[in-house]
């Protein structure tokens, strides 16, 4: 399995990303600058957090202009997965590849914590390894990370079931609608994301959680990715 | 560009006075050159020798520090220390103040001061792996006057300070793990910044900031000189009207999106072994950098300044070399690597020339428009700057007010009330507010994150980690300053100690007042003399620090305000220790001795509104025993938790140990008046909890040391209830008390400070 | 030449600081302030170019990156020297 | 009634995300672009005062809180319904 976790000026959870992922056996990550225009080479695509860009003019917004997002796009296109955490996340919104947008928190502080998430569909390639309704512990450590849309495209996401996580029992730490966590495009093979899987690894980091993720992804259990 | 004075003119109109420098060292620096110098090197002489970068006047007392142990790899003097971890990794760390400027402009003077201390420490060829901050404020709220301007002031300052650090640290991708922030009258006006960074370096990836080399080229890298923070001493110092309003300095805007680029740039380019040595342009900007890495090669620096990147128009080569633009470093590599190091900054899009080379006359020669614009040599610039030792003599008021008993009220009939009262004020509210505002996991090393004692971060590849913490109770040390230096050590080191980790070494952060005032000298040494008695005794080194001075309002000092920050090592995960409950049933031990020690205490405030008598006593003999007592016994593996007793003392810790839905169940005997047992403030105490099982075996291990040890309680869930002597105090749902106090400062400063107060500049 | 691009936010997106800016303004007896939206302004310098063509490049550069159709509108002025 | 305040970086200082974003232009082919400042546009709905008295207010807010006079100036604009 080759994954690319690509890089942009001012990214700072690449290196997070890439030891969490290359720490499966048999899966090959590599870090790929924002200026490389074809990523044909790879099974699997993380955006990583971080202030790509310093989130100057808005969150992932210059980042998302650059040769690497066409050559990620056309990736997506073929069917490749994408997964976009945090500021990946933004960078999607912001191409197109995922409606609506991520503003400033409700609350117009950064936040940083691990709430509770939930799972809200275990269908999806990204979460083949979780159950429905499974409520985990993943950490946000963002200041944009409001997500919007408007009413229709809502009702899509929620009647494809389009919907992945949720910030869980009764919390919202950043005003998203319909306490809206993570999505996935309409062919379901790219995943925008506000928690950071790749800093619930271990135990001692506070939660295990997030390994189930990057299996998912990587169909690194694909028994029970069938039985799912 | 409007014509210079002349030398002479210089003289004549004293103008020297407003570049920083006093009759007598002007006349000293006409001496040391034998001649009269012009408006550059006039600036250049007024701001090395001023206090910020000469420690004229503090450097005899660093001198007292005990500087050395077997651990210590780079003490004082370089970029910031470096102390020895075994199997060749070492840890880099130092703290630096940004007081002034964030007075001014609370977001960029604190994200700033998080961007230079962040500089220092990857400036050695460490890659910085958490970042510490210390904070004080003037009141957020006032019974009387709720809607005073005063008040409005200190919360935009503490939200717009905790916003910029939040804003740097975050943005370039190291976490924020630990700190304090302290409020109180004294520093409304003046609030005190303190950033510490910590960095991780394999031994032979050190550097040094040497100008070797002759013929190497001295190489300017990162963003563009602007007229930023122009010689901010100097003009602070004067008195402001609508002249001098137009002559002030331009704020110093931080840019750590450039900065991350910057980072990166070095690490690569120390990688690269094309580089000699690097020093970022901090304080004094060009002008420090290039006359100490020019001095501490043993040679001389030759730059031409038209060759200096500028972002603003016809600057002068005062303006050039006093600039402090941020995100800016100076480096020296080798002759005929220069594409190399050019091509590593364009990889990283970091902007890099030539600006001048290494030569051997030991001068700092400057050229602008072909002309020579200053030559200074370099020993009659540096070591030559007067030293002053200032007299120092307590004030009537300080030895008067130690005299008064410190316990005035009487026994309050509610306690529980009270103590719902008193969690909900800023100083002893749950810090969570600021905090969660902090990225404090990225780069997932962070084991322990802000919210417990000391923070702790795994080494990558290694079995070790590092606890750290950086403490300083003002009000212990403005009663005492001796008293109250030997506790900021000892608390600091107590809670690495609690965390697991072995106390390795000190950097300090010495916030006093004007030390031309015999008080406030007096201060200065004391305090100095205190820390350096904690140091030898537990056997701590001082490997760097910072000293702000001046800071005063309407000539009213801070109160003292020493702070120090310890970091320990940490040989195994399993060490790993935070001071919270782990499982109900677990039995609760103090250890130490509770006297009746009120002065400055949390409780005194409270009731009286001041501060009087004598700060808690601290034995250092029985402070080193306990500390080495409860590291013995986190390595066997006997505690589930830890937490040193600090302001508030036993009732405070008790509840700052509770989580989740783990509270305590305490009935606790002592013969001192049932508020004062609670709230005393006696030193050395910690406060465990263990599972039954280890119980005798650990109450063994302390009895062999001689240290008081009693069983107060046991975990409990759901309740905060406290008995003393047979008879309970406080009865409570321990949510209901968790709420209040974890909103408490969330609830101020979101009803207060909304709106723009601390945003991203002009986002 | 200047362009000047003031971009807010759709009338339909709730602008959170918005809010509590009006609110912060009420609270210190600004009573009359009846809403508060809070947007951006870029000023960008241009050179070598004619204000016709300056109109046509903005226009693009609004479109391809400075504003997000999604949540933004945004205005456009063009100042000659 | 609506006032529209223009807040804009002093001449001298930093504008880092100008930067920024002025260097995306221009490595997007806009070459044209020589500099970009960034601000704030701040829209405020006033209703119950006349248009010299929305003046003076206006004024007012900018001063305790809508500016921050050590980094920002400002212009103000009053648009009439
Ligand atoms: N400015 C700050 N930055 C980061 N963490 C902070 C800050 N202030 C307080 N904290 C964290 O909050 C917790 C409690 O701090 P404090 O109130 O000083 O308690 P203690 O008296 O036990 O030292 C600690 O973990 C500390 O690191
Ligand atoms: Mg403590």
């Amino acid at each position: 399995m080759r994954c690319a976790v690509i890089v942009f000026p001012g990214s700072n959870c690449d290196s997070d990303l890439y030891k969490a992922v290359n720490s499966f056996e048999g899966v090959d990550a590599e870090y790929v600058w924002y200026t490389t225009e074809n990523l044909d080479a790879f099974d699997l695509i993380l955006l990583p957090g971080g202030f790509a860009y310093g989130d100057y003019l808005r969150a992932g917004a210059l980042a998302a202009r650059t040769p690497v997002l066409k050559a990620l796009i056309r990736a997506a296109e073929r069917g490749v997965r994408v997964i976009g955490i945090c500021n990946g996340f933004q960078v999607l919104t912001e191409c197109g590849l995922l409606p609506g947008a991520l503003q400033r928190n409700s609350g117009l502080h950064f936040i940083c914590d691990t709430p509770l998430i939930e799972v809200v569909q275990d269908q999806s390639s990204f979460t083949s390894r979780y159950q429905q309704g499974e409520l985990i512990r993943l950490p946000i450590a963002h200041g944009e990370g409001n997500y919007i849309c408007d009413e229709l495209t809502l009702r899509h996401l929620q009647a494809e079931n389009r919907i992945v996580f949720r910030y869980a029992s009764g919390s919202n730490p950043n005003g998203s609608v319909d306490k809206i966590a993570g999505i996935l495009n309409s062919k379901g093979n790219v995943l925008g994301m506000m928690p950071h899987p790749e800093r619930a690894m271990a135990d001692w980091m506070g939660s295990s959680d997030g390994r189930r993720l990057f299996e998912s992804a990587l169909n690194l259990f694909p028994e029970t990715a069938d039985a799912a | 560009m409007p014509p210079e004075p002349t030398p002479e003119e210089i003289s004549t109109q004293q103008s020297y006075l407003s570049l920083g420098l006093s009759d007598s060292e002007y006349q000293l620096v006409c001496e040391l050159l034998g001649r009269k110098p012009n408006l550059t090197e006039t600036g250049i002489y007024g701001v090395m020798w001023s206090e910020h970068c000469s420690y004229k006047t503090s450097k005899m007392q660093l001198s007292r520090f005990p500087t050395e142990g077997p651990n210590v790899l780079q003490g004082p003097g370089e970029g910031a220390g470096v102390v020895d971890l075994g199997d060749g990794w070492a840890v880099v760390f130092k703290v630096e103040s940004h007081n002034h400027p964030s007075a001014i402009e609370p977001y960029q003077g604190a994200a700033t001061g998080v961007g230079g201390i962040l500089r220092d420490i990857y400036s050695m060829g460490a890659r910085p792996v958490a970042f510490l901050n210390s904070l004080r404020f003037g009141p957020l709220s006032d019974k009387k006057d709720p809607g005073s301007p005063n008040i409005k002031r200190n919360q935009y300052l503490f939200g717009g300070v905790v916003a910029g650090i939040a804003g740097y640290g975050n943005c370039i991708g190291v976490p924020t793990v630990a700190g304090e922030v302290g409020f109180d009258a004294c520093y409304s006006g003046n609030p005190l910044v303190n950033a510490m960074c910590v960095g991780v370096i394999r031994h032979e990836d050190l550097q040094h900031g040497r100008a070797e080399g002759i013929g190497n080229p001295v190489i300017y890298v990162g963003a563009a000189t602007g007229r930023d923070g122009i010689h901010g001493a100097t003009f602070a110092s004067e008195e402001l009207n609508e002249e001098s309003e137009a002559k002030r300095p331009s704020v110093q805007v931080g840019d750590p999106f450039m900065g991350k680029l910057v980072l990166e740039a070095c690490l690569e380019l120390f990688r690269s072994g094309a580089v000699i040595s690097v020093q970022d342009m901090g304080a004094a900007g060009l002008t420090c950098s290039s006359t100490e890495m020019a001095e501490k090669g043993g040679n001389g620096m030759e730059l031409d300044l038209d060759l200096v990147p500028q972002r603003a128009l016809e600057m002068s080569p005062y303006e050039i070399m006093l600039s402090e633009s941020q995100e800016r470093m100076l480096l020296v590599a080798k002759a005929g690597r220069e594409e190399e190091v050019f091509e590593i900054c364009r990889k990283w899009e970091v902007p890099a020339c030539t600006i001048g080379r290494v030569i051997p006359e030991t001068v700092l020669r400057l050229k602008h428009r072909g002309a020579l614009a200053a030559e200074l040599p370099l020993d009659r610039l540096l070591g030559s700057c007067p030293l002053y030792q200032r007299d120092a003599v307590p004030s009537e008021k300080q030895l008067s007010r130690q005299k008064k008993n410190a316990v005035t009220w009487d026994v309050p009939d509610d306690i529980g009330a009270l103590f719902k009262e008193m969690i909900v004020q800023p100083e002893l509210a749950s810090k969570r507010w600021v905090y969660r505002q902090y990225d404090s996991m990225v780069r997932t090393c962070t084991s322990v994150g802000p919210g417990s004692d000391a923070a702790v971060i795994r080494i990558e590849g290694t079995n070790k980690a590092l606890a750290m913490s950086i403490d300083g109770n003002s009000r212990y040390v403005e009663l005492d300053p001796q008293t109250g230096g030997r506790i900021a050590v000892a608390e600091a080191a107590r809670n690495v100690t609690c965390s697991g980790g072995q106390p390795l070494a000190l950097t300090n952060g010495l916030n006093f007042g004007n030390p031309e005032k015999p008080e406030i000298f007096w201060q200065l040494r004391e305090a100095v003399t205190g820390i350096c008695e904690a140091c030898q005794s537990l056997e701590l080194p001082v490997t760097g620090g910072n000293v702000s001075l001046y800071n005063e309002t309407e000539g009213e000092a801070v109160y003292p305000t020493p702070l120090i920050g310890v970091v320990g090592l940490v040989e195994h995960p399993e060490h790993e220790t935070t001071q919270h409950w782990k499982q109900a049933g677990d039995v609760i031990l103090l250890l130490g001795e509770t006297e009746e020690e009120l002065g400055a205490s949390a409780l005194q405030q409270f009731m009286t509104g001041s501060i009087f008598g004598m700060p808690p006593a601290l034995d250092l003999e029985k402070e080193k025993n306990l500390q080495e007592a409860v590291l013995e016994a986190i390595r066997q593996n006997l505690i589930a938790s830890a937490h040193d007793l600090s302001q508030g003392g036993l009732v405070m810790a008790l509840l700052t140990s509770c989580k989740g839905e783990l509270g305590v169940h305490v009935d606790w005997e002592s013969g001192i008046r049932d508020d004062l047992a609670l709230f005393s403030e006696s030193q050395s105490r910690i406060l465990l909890s263990t599972v039954p099982q280890n119980l005798l075996m650990l109450e063994k291990l302390m009895q062999s040391r001689k240290i008081p040890c009693e069983r107060v309680g046991v975990v409990m869930p759901g309740r905060f209830d406290i008995a003393l002597n047979g008879k309970f105090l406080i009865q409570e749902e321990l949510p209901e008390l968790q709420q209040l106090w974890e909103n408490a400062l969330e609830n101020i400063m979101n009803s207060e400070n909304q709106g723009f107060s601390g945003e991203k500049q002009a986002a | 030449m200047k362009g000047i691009i003031t971009v807010v936010l759709k009338q339909d997106i709730l602008d959170p600081q918005g809010r509590a800016v009006m609110n912060s303004l009420q609270g210190l007896g600004y009573d009359e302030v009846q809403g508060v939206r809070i947007g951006k302004s870029i000023e960008i310098e241009l050179n070598g170019i004619s204000p016709d063509e300056a109109d046509a490049r903005l226009r693009k550069m609004c479109e391809s990156i400075l504003v997000n159709p999604v949540i933004e509108d945004y205005h456009l002025e063009i100042i000659e020297d």
